[in-house]
């Protein structure tokens, strides 16, 4: 089929039901099924995908048989338990956990912390408010407002209380945003602002989390040295 | 010399012995495409079509194939590495060594199984928020994003009992301050360390315990996770294609008979 | 990304952007372009490994080998061992692949290579196959690249011992001295004696600890022996003193000395009894005298005094004594010469029997060894109680009592840190100063050479230590690794057990009054600046040992250092002999098998014959003054009246057996030689002249 | 479905002939370039595979001081598993491992006339001293050669040394 | 979408380039502010030291102007065989033209020619050989042999602690740095006159056989040394370590 066709409702496979409204057929009896699908286009799997998945494969190898080929891996001495290294690192992607134990008592962040953050990424999909997609501040604004308000405040004054400057920093920025989509209409000139208004919770609250790793994380790996305490990595 | 190749294939393909192994004859018929799809032990996790638009890179990135392929090049590096590994203190140790300086190659397999290690943790993360991003996660997919954070937790337990059997000081007190993140679990935090390393400090027992956690058990997890995780991207409707994104423009984007069958 | 569809395909806008398009346009020519990349970067890794840096130089020692006339044995000696080469001792923990690129250390024929790593291995007494290279050299064996075999860039083991130290390997299952390694020999000595084990412990394999040789003096009644102004002096800058002087510079700043020389005199207590005998209407005594007296003491093969041009000249047994006037109070150093063990029970000084007029003569001579410019500028106020207070604390924090003993202060434990692994510290457990080699030799060195460069806080104090000694030292401690600890006891070559052979009875307490062991060894126990007495029983004749004992006379004329003559009494000297004579046997044979005279005249006169012309021993002794001129072994004019007849014999066929290390040649003797020999050299009774000068 | 396929490919300047060959190369160069990665793949392995140090015991035995070994002496090494005899006309060597399933054998000094070596597997025997006899010659049993003589020499610290790894011709002594 | 494709075909460019090791000499900063046009050498020269250690004196090189007088400011180098060292390796000469260094050997025993360099105001270079000899671990243990046994009556320096035996002989021994005489001697006779002393060769008897005393490593060990500090050079051995 080319050209576009005029009609109402697209039967298709997205999922939100609200937008996109699935065309609900009576078939009567005696009567064959007449249905008008405009199905999206379609390729097949193969080779169309397989192909493209087996260069993107290719691709990947290349970057790490070339990384292999440039780069040690690295193998220190011998395991000594009499001997500490200081400092003393988890693998890189348990560094910002371990920064984070730096600050709170180890049942807060090396168990509470993780805890939660698996548990929520678990329930999001189950959680309704995200199923709906909306802009966080688009219905019932003051009251989300404030809310937003006293939260930040509490968390900031938490990161406070235990001196977490380094979580505090992009929470405020992520915090900043949210001030600034709350101000935004979607009707704004501005592409971005229209774009921040439309933002729902869910967004935020992942874009909150996925700052916070990033940075707790490349602090603990490139900017902690001897003690734990702050180093430049430039200057070895 | 080339068309003859390609005849020797096609033939190939006709042939009773291949059609006995893989069910599919040859051709390139939209039902010979599909067929190898369905009739292939692996393949038939996939759907035997996909939507045009997803194969645009700026829909999925490729990182769930990308993180697949670091899964592959781990295990097709990781099984070699395991012929000059004893999982036994202070023998692994020299055992890296050996690796690094004797074992032809070694050097470059320990190099890409490690790189590929710090690649696949990134890659799972990536993935994890571009799905969240596109959501991706939603119903009725819900269950594959569980069975994603998952496959998370297994790509960390993996990265994590690999991290020790090196048996360098990097590896041992990486476990070390590793583990004693677990101790701090309230009533059960103590008992979970105590299982984990079989003992109370990290030695020979933790290490033959992450050693046969790491090559062995939490492999056969992953696959299995993995497996069902392909499974319900099928069942769950293909690719999830967020309905703003425009379909037309990329609908024309892939000509249809692109790819000649070999 | 290559997986750009055609659909995002702009206008060619210049050939790059079209080559770009065509390799990687589309999905099946980026297949086609990317796994052909895919396979040249696959290719390069078996290529790397064939390109190994060893395997290059195995290329170049072939090539090496190629021109030379042994050609062909060397080519097929390198080729039984072809490929990476592996020495593994698991006794020794060893896994050792130098010989993959050392290819030539073995082969003989290559003494003319100076390029490394080709170079013939120098002749040691050990082979390759049996100890490997790490075990002298360190590095890192099982390393295959130049880099990590030598650098090794994280330390995982150590990095290659350089050179100057490598004696210390030696020292790692070696404990006796070797004659091939003075360097470690001297370190180690230099551990006892500068007393570095008096605050650090170094255990042995065998669990043992090394021991101090020196001797601090103990301060318990510092005050009786000086002043507290030597004190103070002494205390800003020993060498100042005496340069010889083995105490370090604690670097004290002027109030912290003040205020230990304070403490240390206040807490000094009188030593009871009565010891210094009040001299009786002293005449002025005679400077020459006293000299020569000093002189005939043989002071100074135990004591060294600085002479005008500045060489210091004298034993190092004792103290120097060039400015001995300034430190010690007239009253103490005459109670001092007349019986040193009264003050200090240990002293390796004798107990000379000074008369009173000689104890004049010497003290006063000692006396006025003074320098003017020591205690100059030094003018100390009376201590106030804080200042002893503080100058307690300060010596409690210095650790003064881990070498000397003070009253009320504990000699502390451990107060330094333990070195007995030293030689294995972990290069991650050092904290380098800026601009140092991370190296462990380089590291302990400098903390040798300049301790309190590694902070100002720290204790260790300044040594007084030559290059070569800093070297010595740095070669001693770094044996002490894991290694050598852990080494199984079978590997070891244990030192010869430390003897602390007493001789018992009043023989016993004259010998330790006459602190003979000071000089001489006897049973594995005592210096080593006079023969050895272990069969001096079974060696002289009683008559010459008696009046030798009352007074000393010259056997070997070349000699500087000589026994000193302790005045003693007849009864002391028939008491020794009596001792000396029955228990200092030799189970070898009996002193009296053979006479002391009566060889027929024509045995002597061939044993004659036999001294002069075919073992020409005049060469090293004097038999007659006016033809022999050797002076390296004892004089032999009147040695029948001195040694037994067997000894003499059994010393002819065989002096090693007797002293082990004399350096006597055994000569191989037939029997009849070494007898008539023996009734030759019996015959020498000296002459009367010599017994008149005697 | 299909239909709706072939009917885009139509679409002018879709595939040519021309382009249609380039991409047929295209998929050539990458199945090929894959099938000889494929079969570099298992080169390396083998290279890969085959180590290139053994921490085995080295082939060449310290056996002591000649004077140990009295003349008419068999001396079964265990460890090493090596027979050491020292005969009349010298010393020699022989393998202890049977050339039958490599069982160690035993010396059976009470059997025969002289001895014999036995096997306790099945049931091989071997001469060690009769007169006319190569020792380590096949008396009975299933044991398809005989027992191979080893290379003896003298170390220069004067030590007899065996090496395991070089079988000589029978009857071939050393003499200290 | 990066179009920088060629970086894909530069990475095993790199990879290769990574593979070559580079050296970097590091520029000498000092300047010269005299120039001379000899260099001889003032003490230091052939001296006997353990391998790899600092030897006991400095060695010292003095500069000289066409007149033979000493020159102020002239930069000297230091270069020798590559495990040799110099503390400093490069100087500029001090008021009475001189400039010392110490030196250590490198860790292979035998001869080794370290060369001192200065520059002419005509950029001509100036060179100056040293010779100075390092002692292995046998020629360390010849040495200490012949301390003990030899150097009596074969080294005729007399010191108050050791007084030599030598003028007191009738028949003058050699010193073992003769070369003209014990170089040639062959090994086996070397061998033989320490073994079985002076009357094996015909010589006197006054040397005496030590081959009861020594054993046969100590003998070679003497014998290794006493090759080695031959002057003119043994030619079987003292092996030359010149600059590579």
């Amino acid at each position: 089929m080319s050209g576009p066709t005029p009609k109402d409702f697209i039967a298709g496979m997205d999922s939100n039901a609200r937008k996109s409204p699935t065309r609900v057929v009576f078939v009567t009896r005696r009567t064959s099924a007449q249905v008008k699908v405009t199905a999206e286009d379609q390729v097949q799997t193969y080779p169309e995908l397989l192909f493209r998945a087996v260069v993107a494969i290719e691709v990947l190898a290349i970057a790490l048989v070339s990384m292999a080929l440039l780069f040690n891996a690295p193998l220190e001495g011998i395991a000594d338990p009499s001997h500490t290294p200081n400092p003393a690192k988890a693998p890189w992607y348990f560094l910002g956990l371990q920064e984070m134990l730096h600050y709170f008592p180890p049942v807060v962040a090396g168990v509470l912390v993780p805890g939660l953050v698996v548990m929520a990424l678990i329930v999001i999909p189950y959680f309704n408010i995200n199923v709906e997609a909306e802009g966080l501040f688009l219905k019932d604004r003051e009251r989300r407002v404030l809310i937003f308000y006293v939260v930040t405040a509490a968390l900031c004054l938490f990161l406070l209380l235990f001196d977490v400057y380094v979580a505090l920093v992009p929470a405020l920025i992520v915090a900043g945003f949210m001030a600034l989509a709350a101000q935004s209409s979607p009707q704004s000139a501005s592409a971005f602002r229209r774009g921040l208004a439309a933002k729902p919770l869910s967004f935020w609250i992942m874009t909150w989390f996925l700052f916070e790793l990033t940075v707790l994380t490349a602090v603990g790996t490139f900017f902690r040295g001897p003690g734990w305490s702050w180093v430049l990595p430039w200057r070895s | 010399m080339a068309k003859t190749i390609t005849n020797y294939f096609d033939e190939l393909r006709g042939t009773r012995v291949w059609r006995s192994v893989f069910r599919s004859g040859s051709g390139s018929s939209t039902l010979h495409r599909a067929l190898a799809i369905q009739q292939n032990v692996f393949l038939h996790l996939f759907s035997t079509k996909v939507r045009t638009r997803m194969l645009s890179f700026s829909a999925t990135w490729y990182l769930g194939t990308l993180t697949l392929g670091t899964f592959l090049i781990l295990v097709s590096t990781g099984i070699p590495l395991m012929f000059y590994y004893h999982p036994s203190v202070p023998q692994a140790y020299a055992d890296t060594k050996d690796l690094q300086f004797v074992v032809s190659s070694g050097l470059f397999l320990r190099n890409l199984h490690r790189w590929s290690a710090h690649a696949m943790v990134f890659l799972v993360f990536a993935h994890m928020f571009k799905v969240f991003y596109r959501g991706a996660y939603r119903p009725p997919r819900e269950f594959n994003w569980v069975i994603g954070v998952v496959l998370l937790l297994i790509t960390l337990l993996l990265s994590y009992t690999g991290y020790l059997l090196p048996w360098d000081q990097l590896a041992f007190w990486a476990i070390t301050v590793g583990s004693n993140i677990a101790s701090a679990v309230p009533v059960m935090g103590n008992k979970v360390h105590f299982l984990m390393l079989g003992g109370n400090v990290v030695n020979a027992n933790a290490l033959l315990r992450f050693y046969v956690l790491h090559c062995m058990i939490l492999p056969l997890v992953a696959i299995l996770f993995v497996a069902i995780h392909f499974w319900r991207i099928r069942k769950d409707g293909g690719l999830y294609a967020h309905q703003s994104e425009p379909r037309t423009v990329a609908a024309r984007s892939v000509p249809a008979k692109g790819v000649p069958v070999p | 990304m290559p997986l750009s569809s055609e659909s995002s395909f702009e206008p060619k806008k210049n050939s790059l952007s079209a080559l770009w398009q065509t390799l990687f346009g589309h999905p099946v020519r980026a297949f086609g372009v990317v796994s052909l990349l895919l396979l040249i970067l696959l290719a390069i890794a078996p290529a790397k490994n064939h390109f190994s840096e060893w395997r290059h130089y195995q290329k170049q020692y072939l090539a090496l080998i190629r021109g030379r006339g042994d050609a062909v044995t060397l080519e097929r000696r390198f080729h039984d061992h072809d490929g990476i080469q592996q020495i593994w001792l698991p006794q020794l923990g060893v896994v050792d692949r130098c010989t993959s690129c050392h290819s030539g250390l073995k082969e003989a024929s290559l003494s003319d290579v100076s390029t490394q790593p080709f170079r013939r291995h120098p002749a040691i007494p050990h082979t390759l196959d049996q100890f490997g290279c790490v075990m002298c050299h360190r590095g890192q064996g099982p390393a295959t690249t130049v880099e990590e075999a030598h650098s090794s860039t994280l330390a995982w083991e150590q990095p290659i011992l350089p050179a100057r130290y490598v004696q210390s390997s030696c020292g790692q299952c070696h404990r006796a001295p070797l004659t091939g390694t003075p360097q470690l020999n001297s370190g180690r000595n230099l551990l006892g004696r500068y007393g570095c084990v008096h605050c650090h412990t170094i255990k042995l394999p065998d669990g043992s600890a090394i021991k101090p040789t020196d001797d601090p003096p103990s301060l318990e009644h510092v005050a009786d022996k000086t002043t507290r102004e030597w004190v103070y002096a002494w205390l800003k800058d020993p060498q100042a003193y005496a340069v010889t002087a083995t105490m370090p510079n604690f670097k004290l700043s002027d109030p912290d000395a003040r205020d230990i020389s304070a403490f240390l005199i206040a807490d000094s207590t009188p030593l009871a009894g009565d010891t210094a005998p009040t001299p009786k209407n002293e005449k002025a005594p005679d400077p020459t005298a006293g000299a020569s007296l000093y002189g005939e003491s043989f002071c100074a093969s135990c004591h060294a005094v600085q002479n005008a041009a500045g060489n210091v000249v004298g034993g190092d047994v004792g103290p120097e004594l060039t400015r001995v006037g300034n430190k010690v109070k007239p009253e103490w150093l005459r109670a001092w010469l007349h019986n040193p063990r009264v003050y200090d029970s240990g002293t390796a000084m004798p107990h000379y029997r000074l008369s009173d007029p000689q104890l004049s003569l010497l003290t006063a001579f000692l006396g006025n060894k003074t320098d003017t410019d020591l205690l100059a500028n030094v003018h100390l106020d009376a201590a106030t109680p804080e200042q002893i207070a503080h100058g307690k604390l300060l010596v409690t924090e210095y650790g003064c009592a881990s070498c000397h003993e003070i009253n009320g202060i504990k000699k502390p434990d451990n107060f330094a840190p333990e070195l007995t692994r030293i030689g294995s510290k972990a290069l991650t457990q050092i904290i380098f100063l800026p601009g140092m080699t991370h190296a462990l030799p380089d590291y302990i060195a400098a903390k040798i050479r300049q301790p309190r460069s590694f902070g100002s806080a720290l204790k260790m104090p300044q040594f007084s230590l030559a290059p070569g000694q800093i070297d010595a030292l740095t070669t001693a401690l770094l044996s002490l690794t894991d290694r050598a600890q852990d080494l199984p006891r079978a590997l070891t070559v244990a030192a010869k057990p430390a003897s602390n052979y007493q001789p018992a009875g009043r023989a016993g307490q004259l010998m330790s009054d006459l602190a003979c062991f000071s000089c001489h060894a006897i049973n594995g126990r005592g210096g080593d600046m006079a023969p050895d007495l272990t069969w001096e029983g079974s060696s002289v004749q009683r008559p010459w040992l008696q009046a030798f004992l009352k007074n000393p006379g010259t056997l070997r004329p070349a000699l500087i250092r000589r026994m000193p003559r302790f005045n003693l009494s007849d009864e002391d000297a028939k008491e020794l002999t009596d001792y000396i004579m029955t228990v200092y046997q030799t189970p070898e044979f009996d002193r009296d098998s053979m006479p002391a005279g009566g060889y027929p005249a024509a045995q002597v006169e061939r044993g004659k014959q036999l001294f002069y012309s075919k073992y020409a021993c005049q060469g090293c002794h004097i038999v007659d003054t006016k033809v022999d001129k050797g002076y390296i072994g004892p004089t032999l004019t009147q040695v029948g009246s001195r040694l037994n007849a067997a000894w003499i014999y059994h010393w002819l066929k065989e002096p090693q057996n007797l002293r082990p290390g004399t350096i006597e040649p055994n000569r191989n003797m037939p029997d009849e030689d070494a007898r008539a020999l023996t009734a030759f050299l019996m015959a020498q009774r000296g002459s009367g002249k010599q017994e008149a000068k005697k | 479905m299909s239909d709706e396929k072939q009917s885009k490919s139509n679409e002018p300047g879709a595939a040519t002939d021309h382009e249609f060959n380039r991409r047929a190369f295209f998929v050539k160069l990458g199945l090929g370039s894959l099938s000889i990665a494929a079969a570099g793949t298992a080169a390396f392995s083998y290279q890969f595979l085959s180590p290139n140090v053994l921490y085995e015991p080295s082939p060449i035995v310290n056996a002591g001081r000649p004077e140990n070994y009295p003349v008419d002496s068999v001396t079964l090494d265990v460890n090493s598993g090596i027979y050491l005899i020292h005969a009349q006309e010298g010393f020699f060597a022989l393998s202890a491992i049977c050339t039958h399933l490599g069982c160690l054998t035993a010396w059976k000094p009470e059997l025969g006339e002289h001895g014999i070596i036995a096997c306790p597997c099945h049931g091989s025997k071997f001469y060690v001293r009769d007169a006319g006899k190569t020792p380590g010659e096949k008396i009975e049993g299933p044991a398809p050669k005989p027992l191979p003589w080893l290379q003896t020499s003298l170390s220069d610290e004067g030590d007899l040394m065996v090496d395991r790894s070089k079988q000589i011709d029978p009857m071939k002594f050393l003499r200290v | 979408m990066t179009r920088q494709w060629w970086t894909l075909f530069a990475a095993p460019l790199i990879l290769l380039s990574t593979a070559c090791p580079h050296k970097s000499v590091p520029a000498a900063s000092l300047k010269p502010t005299g120039f001379g046009v000899t260099l001889v050498e003032s003490s230091g020269g052939k001296q006997i030291g353990p391998t790899g250690m600092v030897l006991a004196q400095p060695v010292v090189v003095q500069v000289n102007d066409e007149q033979g007088t000493a020159v102020t400011g002239a930069l000297v180098e230091f270069s020798g065989p590559a495990d040799a060292s110099f503390d400093p390796p490069t100087g500029l000469t001090d008021s009475s033209g001189q400039l010392s260094t110490n030196v250590a050997l490198g860790s292979m025993a035998g001869r080794y020619q370290l060369t001192a360099r200065t520059s002419t105001k005509a950029q001509k270079s100036v060179e100056l050989k040293i010779e100075e000899i390092a002692l292995g671990y046998q020629e360390e243990v010849g040495f200490q042999l012949d301390s003990k046994y030899c150097a009596r009556c074969h080294d005729p320096e007399s010191t108050p602690e050791r007084v030599s035996n030598h003028d007191n002989l009738e028949v003058k021994p050699h010193a073992f740095t003769e070369g003209d005489t014990l170089n040639r001697m062959t090994d086996a006779e070397l061998s033989s006159i320490i073994s079985h002393g002076g009357p094996a060769l015909n010589k006197s008897a006054l040397m005496p056989p030590y081959g009861y005393t020594l054993s046969k490593t100590e003998i070679e060990a003497l014998m290794a040394y006493i090759r080695l500090i031959s002057d003119p050079p043994y030619h079987a051995s003292g092996m030359v370590y010149a600059q590579e």
